[in-house]
């Protein structure tokens, strides 16, 4: 494994200062970047040892941060009621798939033009691909759940409200937090691009600053904190729903008990 | 497929979609906050019709959109198939290699912006190159589990009855992979229409990202919309000729009961 | 415990009809549950039993005919009474609630009906683990941690605490080894014998419908309908060495007479059917 | 059985000498396993299946079965011990014993008749005409005749299984090796693939080992049963049923079979307890 990485990042190294290609040789070698990014002087302005550096992350998280939540709140009760009720979602799902088609990086200019300014359109278009994927999964989820459940808890005298809280919402939980890591990536996905189009602040909009800024080390290193930040965000949303589906770990991580 | 017309075609699907517009188009007529330069839908409808539908700068948008796609998808497919058959494969290589592409999975493709434009020569290139990598690592992915996920009875039944090793892995690894490719095919065309039109927002002149782009910049709110709606109908048709294609590619799971 | 809890199923007719193709799966279907007594039903797969039990759970109804429950109407064509903790069903894969532990998975019912409070509930629960053999050391435990067996006989005893008139159980020792077969068998002969609820119990196994019920009916292939009806009088309580004896033998001569033509018709019309 | 088959069963079976035994020699077996460091499997275990037999391997399951199934069939090897075919020690896997697999194996991209021709197709040991008419012949045998040109997901259960039995035989292989083949299946159809296969033991009297969890199954098939119990897993009995061949359902309410039930019941209880 660390040969693999030390052999790519030599093979960088040396396709950018040793080779006769322009293409490579206008890349910035990671030598640099590194040397970029620990400085505590930078050329360029930004490193880990700069205040902007961690207000660009800031910002970006702040603004995934609130889309996610947006998207948590909004998405899984839609996905919970298209799921559990067909008249509702022969409404809802026909609407969604109507409008599922438009990518969601071609809302960024409708927002921008009906949000009252910029910050709202970016934290927009991050809600919309997260909102999809997390309704989406929510509605996989409770379909998923087998029939008999629900026949089971009807038997036993459940009422509707007894049947959301245990029966639909932890057989769901386990799509719907595959949904949500989704949803995570995507929000990630989707900022970048806004931050690129229509944003003063945040790593997305930084990467195409200084690159109009000729600050290419920067470029790398901004790329790789996303690359950080990013898996970060998702593996939090995995340890979060280990500890929320507890029963799944327990029933695959212990052998069967020995019977009477 | 007629399951699904039916399930969109419900009334209620009508009544959902007709509200829709119709809130649009009030929104606009009362001037809410935010639409007051918003255009309602039958403005953008006469402006298509008027403007558009004969316009050979529209239609050009179209086509430059549909190449970029369609180049960045069959490259994604060209190296991302191989190079999941190889992680799924052979172990010393996936050691070596699989730590490096996990590394550089998390990263947006979009953040590939500039050290793409920096990298080709062309525009055009650099585009393509980004849509390449938005659909690169979901193929690579689900070409890898595709091989993972092999059964191993399949693999031991051939050996048993005596085949090759190069008849295992032509008539039973590829074929058990197939399903894996066409899930990765189908997520990487609408990932791959996601970056392009954001590319095109960003990085370029032409294309039906810029055109709906060009709307806004241009307060025309109508060749926005027009943008939007050319862009979801160009999706949703790449998304049905790749479903073909998925059938035709796995004959036997079209014949399912 | 009720004491109540007969089923009669009078004339009942059922017909699916997806894209046309009216499937009669019953067909003049009469029979009847006494109170307290265990009845098991055997049939090839397809032969409607299942659709039978639904509709006496109240999932489902019948094109005509009616099923009443100590003379009050159950379902018909037009009426159809919901499911009730009267009528537990006991389902084929299994349906504890994954995410619930043993506890509360019995405790369930009684919760959800408001009858009884949680402390009351999962004490009751508790007790009724001790009596049906000492299984409270499982009752912090969730569903997939236990063996298939044992969860058989959790969701056997989450339907008794609800003290239903009738026990419906569909399939439930499907796909299990001999043993542990076995093993069922004789707690649920225990468990009727200690509640004597009225059992209906779907089965394909006819040593096993013998060995436990009082009436064993046997099913046509579909349309179905009832086509023999054998009354097991071998003593109680029962236990697995009364296979041995010359009445079960005969008994089982006469089931497998009745069943093994059936089956072979389900089957040459399965394979009819795909070509 | 569909008659009409155009085809001598000793013509795909081989004849009865080519039969041979098969046996493990104090074989020992060990996996890591995630949570409990290594799991002894076998250890030190011998069994010796005699040709022209049908063999059952009855246990409960998770007490090594299948992974006796697969050291016969050479998909695993013994880290101790010998596994034999005749005079011949085996370590791979080979056409001349072939194991039909637990629900299925049949690869859903060909067609019936693809799967079934493939054997003789891959190893080139006939001409694919050839290999087309044994297998159409088998296939009839087997009533799927209708069906050699679709895809195993388009079967029913019950026809798979039998599409399977017959991909395995028209490669003459010595043994066969059955590892729980009608899991899964209903009951139903479950006994009329017994007699299925009954059938076919019975005119063929080619050696096999049938792996199965059902009493019934296994008293109904075999000449010797093995009882097994867990870790490690062992022979805990060998009955030899003396019933009488050819057998059909009646058997099952015979006094003898009744019997050797109880008998087996009686042996399984035990093993468990202890």
């Amino acid at each position: 494994m660390i040969i693999g990485i030390t052999s790519s990042v030599l093979l960088w190294y040396g396709l950018v200062q040793w080779t006769p290609f322009k293409a490579f040789n206008r890349l910035p070698d990671p030598l640099s970047v590194i040397i970029e990014w620990v400085s505590t002087d930078p050329d360029y302005g930004l490193s880990i040892f700069t205040k902007d550096y961690y207000l660009h992350i800031l910002y970006s998280t702040y603004r995934a941060t609130v889309a996610f939540f947006l998207a948590l709140i909004l998405g899984v009760p839609l996905g919970i009621m298209m799921g559990w009720r067909a008249n509702f979602n022969a409404y809802a799902g026909a609407l969604l798939d109507f409008l599922r088609p438009i990518p969601p990086l071609a809302w960024v200019p409708i927002a921008i033009l009906i949000l009252p300014g910029d910050e709202p359109a970016v934290i927009f278009v991050t809600f919309l691909v997260a909102f999809f994927a997390t309704t989406l999964n929510t509605l996989l989820g409770v379909r998923s759940i087998d029939p008999d459940f629900f026949r089971a808890a009807e038997c036993l005298g459940a009422t509707d409200q007894d049947i959301l809280r245990d029966i639909i919402i932890p057989g769901a939980l386990p799509t719907i937090f595959t949904g949500l890591q989704i949803a995570m990536g995507a929000a990630w996905f989707s900022l970048v691009a806004g931050e690129m189009i229509a944003a003063q602040y945040g790593l997305g909009f930084m990467i195409l600053e200084s690159y109009n800024l000729v600050q290419y080390p920067t470029i790398i290193i901004m790329m790789a904190t996303l690359g950080i930040v990013g898996y970060a965000s998702s593996a939090l949303i995995r340890v979060v729903g280990k500890k929320m589906i507890r029963w799944r770990e327990q029933a695959t991580g212990i052998g069967q008990e020995a019977e009477t | 497929m007629l399951k699904q017309l039916q399930s969109t075609l419900n009334w209620r699907g009508f009544v959902a979609i007709f509200g829709f517009f119709l809130i649009w188009y009030l929104a606009c007529v009362l001037k809410l906050p935010g639409f007051a330069e918003m255009a309602n839908p039958l403005e953008v409808i006469q402006m298509f019709v008027r403007e558009y539908a004969h316009d050979d700068h529209y239609w050009l948008s179209w086509v430059t959109s549909f190449q970029r796609v369609l180049y960045g998808f069959l490259f994604a497919q060209l190296f991302g198939i191989p190079l999941g058959l190889l992680f799924g494969t052979n172990e010393k290589f996936r050691n070596l290699f699989f730590p490096v592409f996990e590394l550089l999975r998390p990263i947006p493709p979009l953040a590939w912006v500039p050290m793409s434009i920096l990298f080709w020569p062309t525009n055009e290139s650099s585009i393509i190159f980004i849509t390449f990598i938005g659909a690169f690592f979901i193929i690579v992915i689900n070409v890898f589990d595709g091989v993972r996920d092999i059964k191993r009875e399949h693999l031991w039944l051939a050996l048993s009855l005596g085949a090759p090793r190069r008849v295992v892995f032509l008539r039973i690894m590829l074929p058990s992979v197939i399903p894996s490719i066409a899930v990765g095919m189908t997520l990487g065309i609408a990932i791959t229409w996601d970056v392009v039109i954001a590319a095109e927002m960003i990085a370029s002149d032409s294309g039906l990202g810029r055109l709906t782009w060009e709307g806004y910049v241009s307060s025309t709110p109508e060749v926005l919309v027009i943008g939007m709606i050319s862009i979801g109908l160009a999706g949703y048709l790449s998304t049905k000729v790749v479903n073909t294609i998925e059938s035709k590619m796995m004959p036997w799971r079209r014949v399912r009961r | 415990m009720s004491q109540a809890g007969s089923i009669s199923v009078s004339n009942i007719q059922k017909i699916y009809d997806p894209e046309g193709a009216a499937v009669h799966a019953l067909e003049n279907c009469s029979c009847e549950i006494p109170s307290g007594k265990f009845v098991a039903m055997v049939g090839p797969s397809g032969c409607g039993k299942s659709t039978l039990l639904n509709m006496i759970a109240g999932f489902d109804k019948p094109t005509s005919g009616e099923i009443k429950l100590d003379d009050q109407l159950l379902v018909s064509a037009n009426t159809q009474t919901p499911p009730n903790s009267d009528r537990v069903v006991v389902f084929q894969n299994g349906a504890l609630f994954p995410w619930k532990t043993v506890l509360e998975n019995i405790a369930y019912g009684p919760i959800v009906q408001k009858t009884r409070g949680r402390g009351q509930a999962e004490e009751e629960a508790r007790e009724l683990l001790n009596k049906a053999g000492n299984l409270e050391r499982i009752a912090g435990s969730f569903p997939g941690q236990i063996s298939s067996g044992m969860q058989r006989r959790v969701e056997i005893l989450r339907a008794l605490i609800n003290k239903p008139k009738v026990l419906l159980l569909d399939e439930p020792f499907r796909a299990m080894d001999t043993v542990s077969k076995s093993k069922m068998h004789q707690h649920l002969l225990d468990i009727h014998d200690k509640f004597r609820p009225s059992i209906l119990l779907i089965t394909h196994d006819l040593v096993e419908a013998i060995l436990l019920a009082d009436v064993v009916l046997v099913m046509t292939t579909r349309p179905g309908t009832i086509k023999v009806n054998i009354n097991v009088e071998l003593p109680r309580p029962r236990s697995r060495e009364m296979i041995l004896s010359d009445e079960f033998t005969e008994l089982q001569k006469q089931a497998i007479a009745a069943v093994h033509e059936e089956a072979r018709k389900a089957f040459e019309r399965g394979e009819k059917e795909l070509a | 059985m569909a008659e009409g088959a155009a085809l001598n069963t000793s013509e795909v079976h081989g004849t009865k000498s080519e039969n041979a035994g098969i046996w493990l020699d104090q074989v020992s077996k060990s996996f890591a396993s995630p949570d409990a460091g290594t799991i002894q499997v076998f250890q030190d275990l011998s069994v010796h299946f005699e040709p022209n037999q049908l063999h059952v391997v009855m246990g409960a399951s998770g007490c090594g079965k299948s992974t006796l199934g697969y050291l016969l069939a050479g998909f695993i090897s013994p880290d101790q011990g010998n596994v034999g075919l005749g005079p011949n020690p085996v370590r791979n896997p080979g056409p001349e014993r072939l194991l039909v697999f637990q629900e299925t194996a049949l690869w859903p991209w060909m067609t019936v008749l693809d799967n079934v021709i493939f054997g003789p197709k891959v190893r080139g040991d006939a001409d694919a005409k050839e290999a087309k008419h044994a297998a159409q012949g088998l296939l009839t045998k087997f009533g799927l005749a209708d069906f050699a040109d679709k895809y195993p997901d388009q079967l029913s259960g019950g026809m798979k299984r039998r599409a399977e039995i017959a991909q395995a035989l028209i490669n003459r292989p010595k043994v066969m090796i059955l590892d729980e083949p009608f899991r899964g299946l209903d009951v139903m159809t479950r006994e009329i693939l017994q007699e299925y296969y009954l059938d076919l033991f019975e005119e063929t009297r080619q050696t096999t080992v049938f792996i199965t969890s059902e009493l019934e199954e296994a008293l109904f098939l075999a000449d010797k049963i093995y009882i097994m119990g867990d870790q490690p897993a062992r022979i805990l009995d060998i009955i030899d049923v003396d019933l009488p061949r050819p057998r059909d359902f009646e058997v099952t309410v015979s006094k003898k079979y009744l019997e050797y039930k109880e008998r087996a019941i009686e042996r399984l209880f035990q093993s468990e307890e202890s």
